[in-house]
C-alpha cells in the first residue's frame, strides 16, 4: 500500500516465453525427452528450463501421457513462475499467519505532490477503446494514477456504461509483462531515436519521388485524426500507399463502409440472418444493440409487450440461442434464404433463388414473412458480417419494403470506419508490389500480417522483398520478430488518439499512464511525414477538434468540458434514410449438402488473436461451449458420429490445398457436416498464448476469408480440452426418471426438475402471471417459517441482488469485469481442466430440448448470500460468516482451507486457492491490481463478495455525510458492465429500490428455495414470446 | 536381585511427573505474553529513518496542525505522508544547511523519494480509513499516542485485532468531539475540566460532526472559546487546509443549550447518539476491516 | 458325558468338563509369562521382523516425501477439485478411525460383556485402535490447505480474539477424535503396567529393566492396587464405549449434518458405527491370522477367537446392508428428486463401478460366506476376507465422499474426479506407517496381557479345600 | 502399642497356589492382623476380601472429573458463542446449543477418563519405583510370574517378628523371610 504512482519501474520475467509451440496437437515428446533437455543443467537454471518446457504442448502431452489428468502441479502457472520463488512465496506465506512477524514496509512519498491526487481515493478518467467495429467509450479508474479498472462511460449515449470482454479485458492487455519494451533492429536492442533517425533520412530522401516504395500497412484505422494526418502526408507524398488490413473484418461490407443503425428498442420483430449482434463487441454497435434488445424484454410494472427474434444461423452463436426461432442453415445456404426472404417479402425486387428448401425450413420462411409483413415499420432485418455481401444487400432491400427504414433502422451517411477501403484488394495489390520488388520501405503498424494474412498471399516470403521493414505493435508477435524493425507501440491506454463510436460520437482517447515501455503510435508515423513533424498526438488530436470545439464558445473551455464528459457533442451520425449504395448482389447457390463446410469466425474471447495473451480472456469459458484456453473444430453431435471421432480427437482439415491439425468439440445446434473454426489461436510467443490451440489462419485465403469447403479426416492423437461444464445425454427411461431419447441433455433435464431454470411463454405467462412460483417439491418458495430457529432480523441496510433471465445473453462481460474488479487469479489450462478455475462468477448455460437444435438458456452464477448460508454453519473457524447487513463474507485471512464450505454450498459458487495461483513476483501485474481487495494466496477458499470494498466506500461516504445511501449508488462490478442490464443490486429493505420491486416481481423466483438457503440474490424466470404459427417453441411449461 | 532403583527415585519419579505438568503451563503462559509483547508488535520500537523528523518539536514546539502535512487524514484512508516539497516550504529558509537534513535536500535535487519505514504497518488483508474515524470523533492521539512528544516516532498501541475491536465494542469510551481531534493533550471530561456539548441543528445529509458543538469553558460565562490545539504559533504557508470540523463552532450561537459532562462515558455515550456511531455488531462485523 | 463321542476329534471343546475352550492346553502360569515375555526380552530379533521393519519403514518414506511435497505446493497436488472438494485425505481419514473402534470395541465392550475370549487379542487390538487413530488423525491436519494454522481450531486466546465456530462437525472432530485417542493411550498404558512388572521381574539386561521398571511405576501386585486397578479399567471400559459409539456418530455428522444429497441422512450415525466394527474385526483379523502363525501363539489365539471374530462381522456387516438398503428405499419412499437422483447416480452414473465394488466387498462375499462355521474356522480364508472388507470398508467411504459431491444440486457444476500418484502416495504411505508402529510394538511391548490370560487359566480357580490338589498345578 | 521394630519392613511369606494365599489371609484377619498386603501376578478378589480390602474411591473421583469436563466445555462454547464475539452463522441463534453438546460430551468422557487413570495411580501411590519387597529376592522373581505372597507389615500394632514368622510358617508356605527396609 506504500504510495509510489506513476513511477513505475518494472522488471521482466526473462523467462517468460515458452518455448516454440506447434499447431499439431500430439508432438511427441517423452518425459525421458524432457529430461534429456534438462541434462546437464542445474539449481536455477534447471527450474528455469523446467519452466521453458513447462506450458509448450509437448511438455503437457508428454506428462499427460505419463500421468494422464494428474500433471496439474507440474503445468499450472505456479510452476511456471518458478518453483523456488514458490518456496518463497509460501514460506512469507506461513509468516502472514502471525507465527512470525511481518517485514518492515517501506513509503515513498512524493517530492511534489500531485494537485488532483488524493491517495486513497480513485480517480476516473473518461477516454474510449479503439476497435475495428467502432471505439467503446469508457471510463477508467485510476488508483494514484495506475488504471485499475476499465469500464463503460455511463453517461455516454451510445453504451451507456456498458462494457465488453474485450474493453475490460484491454486493461490487462495494457499490464500484459511479456510487451516488448526496447526497440530493436534485426533482434538487437536499439533506440527509438536510431529508427526516427533513419525514418526522417528515408522521408527525406523519398520527398522527391513522392514516397514512391513508400508503404504503410495498419490495422483498419478508426480515428479521424489519424485520417486527417493520413491525408495530408498523402498530400506530402503522393506516391505513398497506405493498406488498411482487419483479418477479422477484411471483405466485409462493414470494412467497405457499410453500417446500419439499428434501434432495436422500436422493433416488435427482429431478424438475424446470421448475425450475431448479441455475443460481443465483434458485432458493431453490440452494446447498444443489446441494451435496446434487452429494454423490449423486461415486461416491467405491467408491461406484457415484448419483441421476438428470429436467427437464422450457419454456427451456434448466443444469438441464435435466445432467438425465439432458430433456423439451423448451411453457411452457403445463408444467401438463398435471405434472398428467398427477400423475395417473399419484396425486397428490392429480388427474384426467389429457386433453392429448395425443407418443408420445416419453407414453413420457418412463410411464417416469418407473414409475421415480417405483418409488423413493417417495427421490425429490421440484421444481415451476418462474415456473411456473403449479397446478405447484407437483401436484408437492406428487405428493410426499405417493410418501411423500416428510418424507425428501426437508419442507413445513409455512417461509416463503420474512418477510411474505408477495399482491404483483401489492398491487401494483395500490396503483396504483388512486394513480389515485383517495389516496395522498399514496408511499415506495419498495429498489425501482424505474418500471422494474420490470408495464407494464399505468402505474406512472409512476400515481405522480405521489402528493403526495409518495420513493425510496431504491442507484442513482437509473429511480423516483429521477422522484421527488421520492431518498435514498442503505445496501448490506448497510454496514448492520445480519437475515435468513432458505432453512433459515430467521436471520443477523445486520453492516456492514463505514461508509456511503460515508451511506446509510440501511428499518429506519430504519420505526423513525421508533415511539415512539423514532431507534432505530438495530443497536439495532433486538438488541431483535428479545434473547428467542432471552437463553435461553442472558448475551445480550451470544450475541449477540457469533450475530455471530461468524453465525448465532442454534435458529432453523432444524423440518421440517414436513403439506402447505402449496394452494388445489386445476386445470391451465390448453396454447395451440395455433403460437401463438408468450413466457416471462420474471430474469437469470441480473443478476437483474431490481438488478445491471446490476455489470461483473463484465455480463461473465460466460451459461450456456448465453455471452451478456455483453446480453440476447436466446433461441429454437432451427428457429424462427430460420421466422422467416427470424439472430442478431444485430432481432425486434419484441408481446405485450397491447405491443412490445419484441430481438435473436434461438439457445439449443440451446429448445422451438419460443417465445421466452425475460430481464429487467433495456435500462437508461438507469450507465457499465456505459447501453444494453446490451433492458428485457423493457416487455411484462410483472400478468397475465401469467412466461409470456405473443405475435407476433413481423422488422425492420431488427442487433445485434453478445457471444458468448464460437463455435458451428457440423457439416456435415462421414465422409471430413472429421465424422459426423452439420448438427444436430450442430462444436465437440461436435471435442471428443469429441480426448477433451476423456470420459464414460460408470453401467453403462458399472461394466463398466470405466477408461474415461477407455484409451490411444488423441486421447485418451491422460500418458507420464512419453515424453520426450528428464529429468523434473524435484518433492519437497515439487506442488500440483495435480482437477475434477469429474460435479458442475459450470455456474453460474459460481467465475468471479465469481475476479474477486474477482484484481483481474481488466472489458473491455467490444466487446472481448469480439473475443474479448478477461479472465477467468482460463471454463465450457466443449459441446452432445452434436442441437442441438434436447442435453445439456451443463460444463468449467471455467483455466490447468492443465502441467509441461511450452509457453508458458514460448516466452518470450523468462523471464517465465512454474516454481517448485519446480510452479506455472506469470507474473511480470506481466517481461512485455513477445509473445504468444507464449498462442499455444503448447494450452488457451488466458492473458489479455492489449491495450489499458489495468484502472481506474487511479476511487477507489472502487480500494478494492475485492486488495492481495495485482498489478494488471496494459496490454501484459501474465495467467493463472490456482491463487491463488499464497494459497499464499504459508499457506506463510508454516506456515514461522513450523515446521509442514508441512495437506491443505485452501489454498483457490483458484474452490474456495471452488463449490457442488457440484466443485473440489479441494492437494498431490499428500501421498498423504493429498484431490487425490491424486481425481487417482488411475480416472475422472480430463488434457486434451491427448497432447501431453504434464503438466497439474496433472485432470478427473474424467462419468458418466451413465440410465434404461434411455429412450431411451439420447446419452452419447458412452468409448474 | 536387587532393587533397580535408589531410594530417592520414588520421590524423584513423583516430581518429575508434577514437573511436567508444571513446564507445559508454564509454556502456554509463556507464548501467551510473546504473542503480545513488543517483539511481535513492534511496540515503542524506533526503526531508523532517513531523517531524525522530530513531531515534539514541530507539533509541540512550532504548533504545526497535524493536517498540515497529513493532508488527507480527513478525506481518504490514508492521512499521507508529506512530500518533500512541504519539508522544504520551511527549509529552503531555515535550516538549509544543517546537514541532518541533507536527504531532504537530496531528495528536493534530485526528485527522488525520501524512503521511510512505515512505523504504524498493519497486515495487508486489513483496511482502516483515517477519514472516518477523524470526522466520528477518534483523535490522533488515541491510537497514535502523545505524538506531540514523541522526539522520534514510535508505535504506541499493539495495532492487533484485539486491540482495534476493543474500541469497536464500545466506541464511547473513546469519543471526543470532532473539535478536539488534532488535540494531543486531550483527556476527556473531568470534575475538574467539564466539557460542555450543544446539538446545533441535526438533520440528514449535514455531516454529524456540524451539528454538534463542544466547548471547555462554560459557555455561560462570557469569554467562551473554542477548544482546540491553541494555534498561536507561527502560520505556515500552506496552513489554509485547517479541518472544517476544527473551525467548526469557531463562532458559536448565543442560543444553544449545552450539557454539562464530566465523565468520558456520558460524554461517549451523548457523541455515539449524535455522531450516529454504528452499533457494535456492525462495528466489529469481519468487512468493515477485511475484504 | 453325553458330549464326549463327538468332543474327540474337537479340539475347541474340553474333554473333561465338556464347555468350550478358549485357550490351548498345558498352559501355567509361568508357561503363559515365559511365552509371551520372551518374545519381547529375548536378545535375537527374528530376521523376519526386520524384513518386514525395513519394507514398512521405506514405505513410511514414501508417505513423509507425499506430506513434504504437500506442504510445500499445496493440497492441489491432490485430485481434490470443484465440486469434489473432499477425496482421498477424507476417505483415509474416516476408513483408518473405523479401523481403530474394532480395538476398543474388544477391549471395552467385551470386557463390560464378560467375554473372556477377548482376553488374547485385546492388547494388539488396542495397539492397532491407537496406530490406527495416529493414520488418521494425521490426515485432517494435512489436508487443510493452510496446516500451519491448525491451532486456529482450538478455542485459545488469541490477540486476534476469534474463536473456533462450534456448530461446526468438523470442530465436533477434533474434540472427538483427540478424546478418542487420549483415552485409548491411557487405556492401553494402564493396560500394560503389570506386565511391565513382569518384564521388569524377568528382564536380564541393565537397560531393560530401568526401561520396564519405569514403565511399570513399581507395580508389584498388591491385591489393594488390582482392586483400584480392576475398578479403574472397568470404569475406562464403561466410558470407551459411548467414546466409541460417539466418536463415529461424530464423524457421520461431518457428512449427515451437511445438506448434500446421500450425506444428508439420519442412518448416517448407526451405519457408520456398525461399519467401523465390521471394518475394524476385518483389520483386527488381517493382524492376528499372520502373527499367532509368526510368533506360534495358535495356543493363545485359538481358532476360537477367529471363529467370534467371524460371528461379529457377520452381525455388523448385516446391519452395514441393512443400512445401504435403507439409504436406496429411503431414496425412493421420500419421494424427494435430490434423493432419486443421487441413488441413481451412485448406482449408474459414471462412478457406478465404485458402488457395484463396495456392494460386493461388503455384502455380497462376507455376508454369504460367513455363516459357515468351517469357513469362519478356516483360518487362510477369514484372512483372504478380511483383506476383502477392508478394501470394501474403503470404497464405501469413497462412494459416500465422492459420488456425493460430484453431481449435486446444480447440474452445471457438475465435475469428476480422479485421483493422483500423490493421492494413492499418502495412502499407501499411511498403511506402511501402520506397520511400522506396529511392528515396533510386537518387538518391544507385551502383545498379549499376561495378567489377564492368567485370570483364565484353571489354575486361577480358587479351590476351597484340599491344598494338596492345588499344589499339583503346573507340575 | 508395641513399637515396630526398626529396619523391618514386615514378614513375607511366599505361597504356591492362589488358594494356600487366600486360606492364610483369611486366617491372618481372623487372628487380628490388620496391616497386611497380598501380592499375586494378577487379580485375586477372594484375597483382598480376606484381608478386608472391600471399597475403593476411584467410581469418585472418576464421576467428579466427568462433571468438571462437562460444565468447562459447555460454558466455554455458550460464553465464545454468546458473549466473546457473537456474530450471526448462518442465521443460526448465537446460543445453539444443540451444536454444542456435541464437544461437551466428548470433554466429560476425557475429563473422566484422565481422572480415573490419575485417581487409581494416586490412591496406590505410584509410581513408586523403589519398595522393600524388591529387596526379598523370591518376590522379584516370582510375584509378577506364578508366586502368591503375604506380608504382614511392621506397622501393624500386634507385629512382632518371632510371632509374625511362627504364624506364618503355620499357613504352610513356601517360604517365609523378614523384609528390609
Amino acid at each position: 500500500m506504500s504510495s509510489e504512482a506513476g513511477k513505475s519501474n518494472m522488471q521482466q520475467d526473462p523467462n517468460g516465453n515458452g518455448m516454440t509451440a506447434v499447431a499439431e496437437a500430439n508432438a511427441g515428446l517423452t518425459l525421458a525427452e524432457v529430461r534429456e533437455r534438462l541434462k546437464g543443467v542445474k539449481g536455477k537454471k534447471y527450474w528455469r528450463s523446467i519452466d521453458e518446457l513447462a506450458g509448450t504442448p509437448e511438455f503437457e502431452a508428454a506428462v499427460a501421457k505419463e500421468f494422464p489428468d494428474q500433471a496439474s502441479e507440474w503445468i499450472d502457472p505456479v510452476s511456471r513462475r518458478g518453483f523456488m520463488k514458490l518456496m518463497g512465496a509460501s514460506m512469507a506465506l506461513a509468516g502472514l499467519a502471525g507465527c512470525t512477524k511481518q517485514p518492515e514496509e517501506p513509503i515513498y512519498p512524493y517530492v511534489k505532490a500531485p494537485e488532483d491526487l488524493i491517495l486513497g481515493k480513485p480517480n476516473y478518467f473518461a477516454t474510449a477503446m479503439p476497435f475495428p467495429t467502432g471505439g467503446v467509450p469508457l471510463l477508467v479508474k485510476s488508483d494514484a494514477y495506475r488504471p485499475i479498472k476499465v469500464d463503460g462511460n455511463p453517461d455516454h449515449s451510445y453504451n451507456q456504461g456498458s462494457s465488453d470482454v474485450f474493453s475490460q479485458g484491454s486493461l490487462m492487455d495494457m499490464y500484459d509483462p511479456d510487451r516488448s519494451q526496447r526497440a530493436t533492429v534485426r533482434g538487437n536492442v536499439a533506440d527509438w531515436a536510431d529508427f526516427y533517425e533513419a525514418y526522417r533520412e528515408k522521408l527525406l530522401a523519398s520527398k522527391g519521388n513522392g514516397g514512391e516504395g513508400l508503404y504503410f500497412l495498419t490495422s483498419a484505422i478508426t480515428s479521424p485524426t489519424l485520417e486527417r494526418q493520413w491525408s495530408e502526408a498523402q498530400k506530402a507524398y503522393p506516391k505513398a500507399k497506405l493498406v488498411q488490413y482487419e483479418p477479422a473484418l477484411a471483405g466485409t461490407a462493414f470494412a467497405k463502409g457499410f453500417n446500419p443503425q439499428y434501434s432495436l428498442d422500436k422493433a416488435d420483430v427482429i431478424v438475424s440472418i446470421d448475425a450475431d449482434f448479441l455475443s460481443g463487441a465483434a458485432y458493431p454497435g453490440f452494446h447498444k444493440l443489446v441494451r435496446d434488445y434487452a429494454k423490449r424484454r423486461k415486461l416491467a410494472d405491467g408491461d406484457r409487450t415484448m419483441n421476438r427474434l428470429y436467427a437464422i444461423e450457419s454456427t451456434p452463436t448466443t444469438t441464435g440461442m435466445k432467438a425465439e426461432h432458430r433456423l439451423v442453415l448451411r453457411a452457403s445456404e445463408i444467401p438463398a434464404f435471405a434472398a428467398d426472404l427477400a423475395a417473399a417479402v419484396g425486397g428490392n425486387g429480388a427474384s426467389p433463388s429457386g433453392y429448395s428448401w425443407t418443408e420445416e425450413q419453407t414453413k420457418f420462411l412463410n411464417a416469418l414473412a407473414k409475421d415480417l409483413k405483418a409488423s413493417g415499420g417495427k421490425s429490421v432485418v440484421i444481415p451476418g458480417l462474415y456473411q456473403d455481401p449479397s446478405v447484407s444487400f437483401f436484408a437492406q432491400g428487405i428493410n426499405v419494403a417493410l418501411g423500416n427504414v428510418g424507425k428501426t433502422v437508419a442507413y445513409g451517411t455512417v461509416a463503420g470506419q474512418a477510411s474505408p477501403s477495399d482491404q483483401v484488394a489492398d491487401l494483395k495489390s500490396l503483396v504483388a508490389d512486394l513480389n515485383a520488388g517495389k516496395v522498399d520501405w514496408l511499415i506495419m503498424l498495429n498489425t501482424n500480417p505474418l500471422y494474420d494474412a490470408p495464407a494464399d498471399l505468402e505474406f512472409k516470403s512476400a515481405m522480405n522483398n521489402a528493403k526495409m521493414t518495420v513493425h510496431l505493435g504491442l507484442l513482437p508477435g509473429e511480423t516483429g520478430a521477422e522484421a527488421i524493425w520492431h518498435l514498442p507501440a503505445a496501448h490506448y491506454l497510454e496514448s492520445w488518439s480519437d475515435v468513432r463510436s458505432y453512433d459515430g460520437t467521436v471520443s477523445i482517447v486520453q492516456p492514463l499512464i505514461e508509456p511503460l515501455y515508451g511506446g509510440r503510435t501511428t499518429h506519430d508515423f504519420f505526423q513525421a511525414m508533415l511539415d512539423e513533424p514532431m507534432v505530438s498526438a495530443y497536439e495532433a488530436v486538438r488541431a483535428t477538434w479545434k473547428a467542432d470545439l471552437s463553435k461553442g464558445g472558448d475551445f480550451e473551455q470544450n475541449w477540457r468540458k469533450a475530455l471530461h464528459a468524453g465525448w465532442i457533442d454534435g458529432t453523432a451520425y444524423t440518421p440517414g434514410t436513403t439506402p447505402t449504395a449496394l452494388a445489386a448482389a445476386k445470391a451465390p447457390q448453396p454447395v451440395s449438402k455433403d460437401t463438408f463446410e468450413i466457416i471462420f469466425r474471430p474469437d469470441t474471447n480473443v478476437y483474431d488473436g490481438r488478445y491471446a495473451n490476455v489470461g483473463w480472456l484465455q480463461e473465460l469459458p466460451r459461450p456456448i461451449t465453455s471452451l478456455s484456453w483453446d480453440n476447436a473444430a466446433l461441429v454437432s453431435a451427428a457429424t462427430l458420429t460420421k466422422l467416427g471421432v470424439e472430442e478431444g480427437d485430432i481432425l486434419e482439415i484441408t481446405a485450397n490445398g491447405r491443412k490445419v491439425k484441430t481438435p473436434v468439440l461438439v457445439a449443440p445446434g451446429h448445422p451438419e457436416n460443417s465445421a466452425t473454426l475460430y481464429l487467433g489461436y495456435g500462437r508461438q510467443e507469450g507465457r499465456v498464448a505459447g501453444g494453446a490451440g490451433f492458428d485457423a489462419y493457416l487455411l484462410r485465403t483472400s478468397d475465401a476469408l469467412h466461409y470456405t469447403t473443405g475435407t476433413v479426416k481423422k488422425v492420431d492423437g488427442k487433445w485434453g480440452l478445457a471444458v468448464t461444464k460437463s455435458h451428457y445425454q440423457d439416456h435415462r427411461g421414465k422409471l430413472a426418471g429421465g424422459r426423452g431419447d439420448g438427444n436430450y441433455s442430462l444436465e437440461w433435464n436435471e435442471a428443469d426438475i429441480r426448477g433451476v431454470i423456470r420459464a414460460a411463454t408470453l401467453e403462458e405467462f399472461k394466463a398466470d402471471p405466477n408461474f415461477a412460483n407455484q409451490d411444488t417439491d423441486e421447485r418451491s418458495i422460500d418458507h420464512k417459517d419453515a424453520t426450528l430457529f428464529p429468523n434473524w432480523q435484518y433492519n437497515g441496510n439487506a442488500w440483495g441482488m435480482s437477475i434477469d433471465m429474460n435479458s442475459c445473453t450470455g456474453c460474459n462481460a460481467c465475468i471479465v469485469s469481475c476479474y477486474a474488479e477482484n484481483n481474481i487469479a488466472v489458473v491455467g489450462k490444466q487446472q481448469v481442466r480439473i475443474g479448478r478455475n477461479m472465477q467468482w462468477l460463471r454463465i450457466d448455460t443449459y441446452f432445452e430440448g434436442d441437442l441438434s437444435a436447442p435453445r439456451a438458456h443463460f444463468q449467471p452464477m455467483m455466490c447468492q448470500h443465502c441467509e441461511n448460508a450452509p457453508c458458514e454453519e460448516v466452518c470450523p473457524v468462523g471464517a465465512t460468516v454474516h454481517t448485519p447487513e446480510g452479506l455472506n463474507t469470507m474473511v480470506y485471512n481466517r481461512c485455513v482451507g477445509t473445504r468444507y464450505c464449498s462442499n455444503n454450498c448447494p450452488y457451488k459458487v466458492r473458489r479455492f486457492n489449491y495450489l499458489l495461483y495468484s502472481d506474487f513476483e511479476t511487477e507489472s501485474l502487480k500494478l494492475m491490481r485492486n488495492p481495495d481487495v485482498s489478494v488471496r494466496s494459496r490454501g484459501v477458499m474465495e467467493k463472490c463478495s456482491y463487491c463488499v470494498q464497494r459497499i464499504q466506500e459508499v457506506k463510508i461516504t454516506a456515514d461522513k455525510e450523515n446521509r442514508a445511501i441512495k437506491d443505485g449508488e452501489i454498483v457490483t462490478a458484474c452490474q456495471q458492465a452488463c449490457p442488457s442490464q440484466a443485473i440489479t443490486f441494492g437494498n431490499i429493505n428500501d421498498p423504493g429500490s429498484r431490487v425490491k420491486k424486481l425481487r417482488d416481481d411475480s416472475r422472480s423466483y430463488s434457486l434451491l428455495a427448497d432447501i431453504n438457503t434464503r438466497p439474496r440474490t433472485k432470478y427473474v424466470a424467462e419468458v418466451l414470446n413465440p410465434n404461434s404459427e411455429l412450431a411451439e417453441a420447446p419452452v419447458e411449461h412452468a409448474g | 536381585m536387587a532393587q533397580i532403583f535408589d531410594r530417592s527415585s520414588n520421590a524423584l519419579a513423583r516430581m518429575s511427573l508434577v514437573l511436567t505438568g508444571l513446564i507445559v503451563i508454564a509454556l502456554g503462559v509463556t507464548l501467551d505474553g510473546l504473542q503480545r509483547s513488543p517483539w511481535v508488535t513492534r511496540q515503542g520500537q524506533r526503526p531508523d529513518q532517513p531523517v531524525p523528523f522530530s513531531h515534539k518539536h514541530h507539533v509541540q514546539g512550532l504548533g504545526l496542525q497535524c493536517q498540515y502535512c497529513h493532508v488527507t487524514v480527513e478525506k481518504s484512508s490514508y492521512a499521507g505522508i508529506p512530500p518533500t516539497k512541504t519539508c522544504m516550504n520551511c527549509h529552503a529558509q531555515i535550516w538549509t544547511n544543517a546537514s541532518l537534513l541533507e536527504p531532504v535536500r537530496h531528495s528536493w535535487a534530485t526528485g527522488e523519494s525520501l524512503v521511510w519505514t512505515k512505523v504504524h504497518d498493519l497486515p495487508d488483508y486489513v483496511y482502516f480509513n483515517h477519514s472516518v474515524h477523524v470526522n466520528k470523533g477518534i483523535g490522533c492521539s488515541s491510537c497514535h499516542g502523545r505524538v506531540d512528544l514523541m522526539p522520534l516516532m514510535y508505535q504506541q498501541n499493539t495495532l492487533q485485532m484485539e486491540w482495534c475491536l476493543n474500541c469497536h465494542r464500545n466506541p464511547a469510551k473513546n469519543l471526543r468531539p470532532v473539535s478536539q481531534i488534532y488535540n494531543m493533550a486531550w483527556e476527556g471530561p473531568s470534575s475538574q475540566k467539564p466539557v460542555w456539548c450543544a446539538v446545533n441543528g441535526e438533520q440528514a445529509d449535514k455531516p454529524t460532526a456540524q451539528s454538534v458543538d463542544c466547548v471547555t469553558r462554560d459557555p455561560a460565562k462570557n469569554g467562551t472559546q473554542v477548544a482546540s490545539l491553541s494555534l498561536d504559533a507561527v502560520r505556515l504557508p500552506g496552513m489554509g487546509a485547517v479541518s472544517a470540523q476544527a473551525g467548526a463552532g469557531a463562532v458559536i450561537p448565543a442560543q444553544l443549550s449545552y450539557t454539562k459532562f464530566t465523565s468520558q462515558e456520558d460524554l461517549g455515550r451523548f457523541l455515539v447518539d449524535h455522531y450516529k456511531i454504528r452499533k457494535p455488531n456492525e462495528l466489529s462485523s469481519c468487512e468493515v476491516c477485511h475484504r | 458325558m453325553a458330549t464326549k463321542d463327538f468332543t474327540t476329534n474337537d479340539p475347541m471343546i474340553d474333554p473333561e468338563t465338556g464347555e468350550f475352550r478358549v485357550l490351548g492346553q498345558g498352559q501355567t502360569f509361568n508357561s503363559v509369562t515365559a511365552k509371551i515375555s520372551d518374545i519381547v526380552l529375548t536378545p535375537h530379533t527374528p530376521w523376519g521382523w526386520y524384513g518386514f521393519f525395513v519394507v514398512a519403514g521405506s514405505v513410511t518414506g514414501i508417505l513423509m516425501t507425499a506430506v513434504t511435497w504437500l506442504f510445500l505446493k499445496g493440497v492441489g497436488i491432490w485430485a481434490i477439485t470443484q465440486p469434489v472438494a473432499w477425496g482421498f485425505a477424507i476417505i483415509n481419514f474416516v476408513w483408518w478411525i473405523g479401523i481403530g473402534h474394532a480395538g476398543t470395541l474388544i477391549s471395552a465392550i467385551l470386557l463390560l460383556f464378560k467375554q473372556g475370549w477377548r482376553n488374547s487379542i485385546n492388547r494388539f487390538a488396542e495397539a492397532m485402535t491407537i496406530f490406527a487413530v495416529v493414520c488418521a488423525g494425521m490426515f485432517p491436519l494435512i489436508h487443510v490447505g493452510r496446516p500451519w494454522l491448525g491451532y486456529w481450531l482450538f478455542p485459545l486466546p488469541f490477540t486476534m480474539n476469534v474463536w473456533p465456530q462450534f456448530r461446526s462437525p468438523l470442530l465436533w472432530d477434533v474434540f472427538a477424535v483427540s478424546t478418542y485417542a487420549t483415552i485409548s493411550v491411557v487405556f492401553w498404558y494402564l493396560g500394560m503396567v503389570p506386565d511391565f512388572g513382569t518384564l521388569r521381574d524377568r528382564a536380564k539386561s541393565p537397560f531393560a529393566q530401568y526401561f520396564y521398571g519405569m514403565m511399570s511405576l513399581g507395580w508389584r501386585g498388591s491385591v489393594k492396587h488390582w482392586m483400584r486397578y480392576e475398578t479403574a479399567s472397568l470404569l475406562l471400559a464403561g466410558l470407551a464405549t459411548p467414546l466409541v459409539l460417539s466418536v463415529h456418530t461424530v464423524i457421520s455428522f461431518d457428512f449427515a449434518v451437511a445438506v448434500l444429497p446421500g450425506w444428508h441422512t439420519t442412518i448416517f450415525p448407526p451405519y457408520f458405527v456398525a461399519g467401523a466394527i465390521y471394518s475394524g474385526f476385518a483389520m483386527v483379523l488381517t493382524l492376528a491370522i499372520p502373527l499367532r502363525k509368526f510368533y506360534h501363539l495358535e495356543a493363545l489365539v485359538t481358532e476360537r477367537h477367529i471363529d467370534n471374530m467371524g460371528k461379529v462381522m457377520l452381525g455388523t456387516g448385516g446391519i452395514v446392508a441393512y443400512g445401504y438398503g435403507m439409504e436406496v428405499f429411503m431414496s425412493w419412499y421420500s419421494a424427494s428428486h435430490w434423493e432419486f437422483f443421487m441413488m441413481w447416480n451412485r448406482m449408474f452414473g459414471p462412478m457406478g463401478w465404485a458402488y457395484l465394488v463396495l456392494i460386493f466387498c461388503n455384502i455380497a462375499f462376507p455376508l454369504t460366506t460367513l455363516w459357515v462355521r468351517k469357513w469362519r474356522t478356516n483360518i487362510t480364508f477369514m484372512f483372504i476376507l478380511s483383506l476383502i472388507v477392508n478394501t470394501g470398508m474403503w470404497f464405501e467411504r469413497f462412494v459416500i465422499v465422492v459420488t456425493s459431491l460430484y453431481r449435486d444440486f446444480l447440474p452445471s457444476s457438475w465435475g469428476t474426479y480422479r485421483a493422483t500418484k500423490w493421492d494413492y502416495a499418502t495412502f499407501f504411505g499411511t498403511l506402511g506407517l501402520f506397520t511400522f508402529l506396529f511392528l515396533l510394538f510386537v518387538r518391544f511391548l507385551p502383545m498379549i496381557p499376561m495378567n489377564e490370560i492368567k485370570l483364565m487359566l484353571p489354575s486361577a480357580k480358587i479351590k476351597p479345600k484340599e491344598p494338596a490338589a492345588a499344589g499339583s498345578e503346573g507340575h | 502399642m508395641a513399637i515396630p521394630v526398626e529396619g523391618t519392613y514386615g514378614m513375607l511369606a511366599e505361597f504356591e497356589t492362589p488358594s494356600d494365599l487366600v486360606r492364610a489371609a483369611q486366617a491372618a484377619y481372623k487372628n487380628g492382623w490388620r496391616r497386611m498386603d497380598c501380592y499375586t501376578p494378577y487379580p485375586v478378589e477372594e484375597a483382598a476380601e480376606a484381608i478386608g480390602f472391600h471399597k475403593n474411591r476411584v467410581p469418585l473421583i472418576t464421576l467428579i472429573g466427568g462433571l468438571m469436563g462437562l460444565v468447562a466445555m459447555f460454558s466455554l462454547e455458550t460464553w465464545i458463542s454468546v458473549l466473546a464475539y457473537p456474530v450471526n452463522i448462518a442465521g443460526r441463534p448465537l446460543y445453539s446449543w444443540p451444536a454444542f453438546v456435541v464437544p461437551a460430551y466428548e470433554w466429560t468422557i476425557l475429563w473422566a477418563g484422565l481422572s480415573a487413570c490419575f485417581g487409581t495411580l494416586a490412591l496406590c501411590g505410584l509410581p513408586t519405583l523403589y519398595h522393600p519387597l524388591f529387596n526379598v529376592p523370591n518376590f522379584r522373581s516370582g510375584a509378577t510370574d506364578d508366586k502368591f505372597f503375604l506380608c504382614l507389615e511392621a506397622t501393624d500394632p500386634k507385629f512382632e517378628i518371632v510371632s509374625a514368622r511362627e504364624f506364618l510358617e503355620e499357613q504352610g508356605p513356601v517360604s517365609v523371610v523378614e523384609v528390609e527396609y
